[in-house]
């Protein structure tokens, strides 16, 4: 690894350490992401995955080590990351009040200007068309997963962070969700994601392995 | 005896009967509300102590004595649905509360204008309209926790509980607020009760108002449940067909 | 499939401006308030139902009402501003869009306030609004109505800017009902001494231009250091 | 019944000083029985056009299932 920050790489972490009650998660990790690269994490459950992403976007901070992005450290340039980051965790981000529509327009409002016709676009790609102005709580947990998934369509972040994202979805979304990723990534973009599912996605395809705690790469 | 009782229950059945009953009942409420409102506007004689706002009491009284009578219907509708878990006891329940509510906020409104000659302020602390007073935050409270919960057998359940317990505490609640009365202030008794000694041109028209707003009641309530029937039963065949036709 | 231009950074110019994200927010969280409807009514139902127990307990007698009035109605307005907050960001927290919001670009003082705002309008304006009624039903002398309305329509805001505070501490906890409660209460006691002799010396006729100046200030103090205050709490909490 | 007590529209609108008073309370009255007969009907009226928005949309939306369905068969 290169001693110096890597300019290139649009997430670098470097010797990050973190404890959770008395339990050392993971030390001395370090990683890159570039464009044009899909990073999985893998671990056993418990091995730290989610608090490891959660870390990166800046939801968690309670850990050692810097975090770099394009070469600078984050805390000093924190609104350009977040400008170009988009992290779904295991909680949707779905208010089940709200339409779906009206989740993406906020959504929208706080990253990039949204039209509506992208939002319904966005909506009938993932299969919710007709469900528009449907309150959340009326939708099923896959289809509430498959609204903050489009937010991958509407988004213009390069940098996706994505927390076991296939849960909940049917085979036919799954497939889709892996081609969507595959077109990000060959379009310039990272994706860091954890998933159980054995992920088949036709680009640049790298595997972070917390239990052995050291990059592997099997392309 | 029993399958009639389950006949009842079955939400189809009873809107498909109430249906056929529901034009008689506005012709009943039509006929009683037309003569008891003339009679009591145009032909009751002024009272010698309240004067014309003797015509009130032809509002207020219907008004307050069904108000009383939701509590208890809708502890009764609730036990049903909790002992016996029947859907169409829980609709009533659900519905008689927004009215329940209506009936208590009129009757507080027609007894404090009522009263507002005689204490010369819009509002008082006397025992009856308090006691009514209470009475609305009861029925408000029962409609806040149906609402607040989303599953509809669990807002079922907390919801008859809660009328169960409040239909009990009504009566204790009339008794202590007239006993806190008395004790503070003895107010003057206006005779709010016209049954009384009065002569029947005053209590007839009233039999005749009370009768016209208890067939508004039961009106309002079998629309109010009609709905709810449809709501809950959208995804059940007769409602489609009854949507594609309606 | 949407093909876009090649993914590049994005520069921070291209983002929503701060306005329209603030505007979002706030509609936002409006349109939820305006969907659940019912939940509107719940403080200004506590606020009408406390207000009527005093009469209960004390006396209906208008002259021993009329010299406490104030200070129930500003207890009150409280304790309904209070119990009101309980839900300002329980519901994003669960559903995950608080996390949304700490992800956004947008800076985070602008979007608890604006949360704070919509909150502020959906439950401590009835209440204001509905303080002159029960003024009258608890006999307040009539030239402290003005007085009553301006102190509250200046005070509840503070109330629930510092209770967001104390909100924002506790999302995360389980049972937040009575630490809320024991956490805010104090904070808001300066409002409710200045807000209720604002009204108890206009009824004897005492000027009260000083007691809306100090309101104004610590108007102005919360409504600057309580959203950074809540902006850095929710981060704690979600952590 | 006895005769009305009212010679003239003017004294029946005055109601003895206590216009205000009767009139208030029956407008109310008014108020109160239209409202609690006409929302029962609105809410049925508007849940119909809900719902028969939503046949139509479920009918489209298994056209599209059926639709899929073929060309995902002759796809594999």
């Amino acid at each position: 690894m290169t001693i110096g920050s890597n300019p290139e790489a649009l997430l670098e972490g470097r010797n990050l350490y973190c404890e959770r009650d008395e339990r050392v998660l993971f030390e001395q990790l370090s990683f890159s992401v570039q464009g044009g690269q899909l990073l999985q994490v893998k671990g056993s459950n418990g091995s730290g995955k989610t608090t490891l992403l959660r870390i990166l976007c800046g939801l968690n901070d309670s850990f050692e080590g810097e975090l770099y992005f394009q070469g600078q450290l984050i805390e000093e340039q924190r609104d350009q990351y977040l400008a170009s980051l988009l992290y779904i965790g295991h909680r949707s981000g779905v208010s089940r009040i709200l339409s779906p529509r009206e989740n993406l327009r906020w959504s929208g409002a706080l990253h990039y200007p949204i039209a509506d016709a992208d939002i319904d676009d966005a909506l009938a790609e993932v299969g919710l068309r007709g469900y528009e102005d449907v309150p959340c709580h009326n939708l099923s947990a896959g289809q509430q997963q498959r609204v903050s998934l489009a937010r991958l369509l509407i988004g213009r972040a390069v940098l996706w962070i994505l927390d076991e994202p296939f849960t909940t979805l049917d085979v036919h979304a799954v497939a889709q969700l892996e081609v969507r990723l595959a077109h990000h990534v060959k379009n310039g973009g990272a994706v860091l994601v954890t998933t159980h599912h054995d992920l088949k996605v036709d680009c640049r395809h790298d595997v972070l392995d917390l239990d052995a705690s050291r990059v592997r790469s099997s392309v | 005896m029993w399958l009639w009782f389950s006949k009842l229950g079955s939400p189809r059945w009873f809107y498909e009967l109430s249906g056929k009953w529901l034009p008689w009942l506005y012709a009943a409420m039509v006929v009683f509300m037309a003569v008891g409102l003339t009679w009591a506007l145009l032909f009751v004689p002024a009272d010698y102590q309240q004067g014309e706002t003797i015509r009130i009491m032809y509002v207020h009284v219907p008004v307050a004595s069904i108000s009383l009578a939701c509590f208890p219907l809708m502890a009764v509708a609730g036990t049903i649905t909790l002992v016996w878990r029947m859907k169409l006891a829980d609709m009533v329940a659900k519905c008689v509360a927004p009215i329940g509510a209506w009936f208590s906020g009129l009757a507080l409104l027609s007894g404090a204008i009522w009263g507002e000659p005689i204490w010369g302020v819009w509002w008082t602390w006397d025992a009856r309209l308090t006691s009514m007073l209470i009475q609305f935050f009861l029925f408000i409270g029962v409609i806040a926790l149906r609402s607040a919960i989303e599953s509809q057998d669990a807002a079922a359940k907390a919801c008859a509980i809660l009328a169960i317990v409040g239909a009990i505490n009504v009566p204790i609640i009339k008794y202590s607020v007239e006993w806190w009365n008395t004790l503070h202030q003895p107010a003057s008794r206006i005779s709010m009760d016209p049954m009384a000694p009065n002569p029947p041109e005053i209590w007839v028209p009233l039999l005749i108002m009370i009768a016209g707003v208890y067939l508004f009641f039961i009106i309002t309530l079998l629309l109010r449940t009609r709905n709810e029937i449809l709501v809950r039963e959208r995804r059940s065949k007769w409602v489609q067909d009854l949507v594609r036709k309606g | 499939m949407t093909d876009k231009s090649p993914v590049s950074v994005a520069d921070t110019q291209t983002l929503t401006s701060l306005g329209k994200a603030f505007r979002s927010t706030l509609s936002r969280d409006l349109l939820i308030a305006f969907k659940r409807r019912n939940d509107i009514l719940n403080p200004v139902m506590f606020f009408l139902i406390v207000v009527s127990l005093f009469p209960l307990g004390v006396s209906p007698d208008p002259q021993q009402l009329s010299v406490i009035a104030a200070g129930v109605i500003w207890v009150s307005a409280l304790l309904a501003s209070m119990l009101s907050l309980d839900n300002l960001f329980r519901a994003d927290y669960e559903d995950g869009s608080l996390e949304q919001l700490l992800l956004s670009p947008q800076p985070l003082y602008f979007m608890v306030l604006a949360k704070n705002i919509s909150h502020w309008l959906v439950s401590g304006l009835p209440v204001v609004l509905l303080s002159p009624v029960l003024a009258y039903m608890l006999y307040l002398p009539s030239e402290a109505y003005g007085t009553l309305f301006i102190s509250l329509l200046i005070g509840t805001p503070v109330l629930s800017l510092f209770g967001s505070i104390g909100v924002a501490l506790t999302v995360g906890l389980g049972s937040r009902g009575l630490i809320l409660a024991v956490i805010v209460l104090p904070l808001t006691t300066p409002v409710l001494i200045v807000g209720a002799k604002a009204v108890a010396d206009v009824s004897f006729g005492l000027p009260v231009g000083t007691h809306f100046a100090i309101l104004g200030a610590m108007l102005a103090l919360a409504l600057t250091i309580a959203p950074l205050a809540s902006a850095a709490a929710l981060k704690i909490s979600v952590n | 019944m006895s005769e009305i007590q009212f010679n003239s529209l003017a004294e029946f609108l005055q109601m003895g000083g206590y216009a205000v008073h009767v009139w208030l309370v029956y407008l109310s009255f008014a108020v109160f029985i239209g409202y609690n007969l006409l929302s029962p009907r609105f809410s049925r009226q508007q849940f119909i056009r809900t719902q028969k928005r939503r046949a139509v949309r479920d009918a489209e939306e298994r056209q599209r299932m059926e639709k899929s369905a073929d060309t995902t068969d002759d796809r594999q």
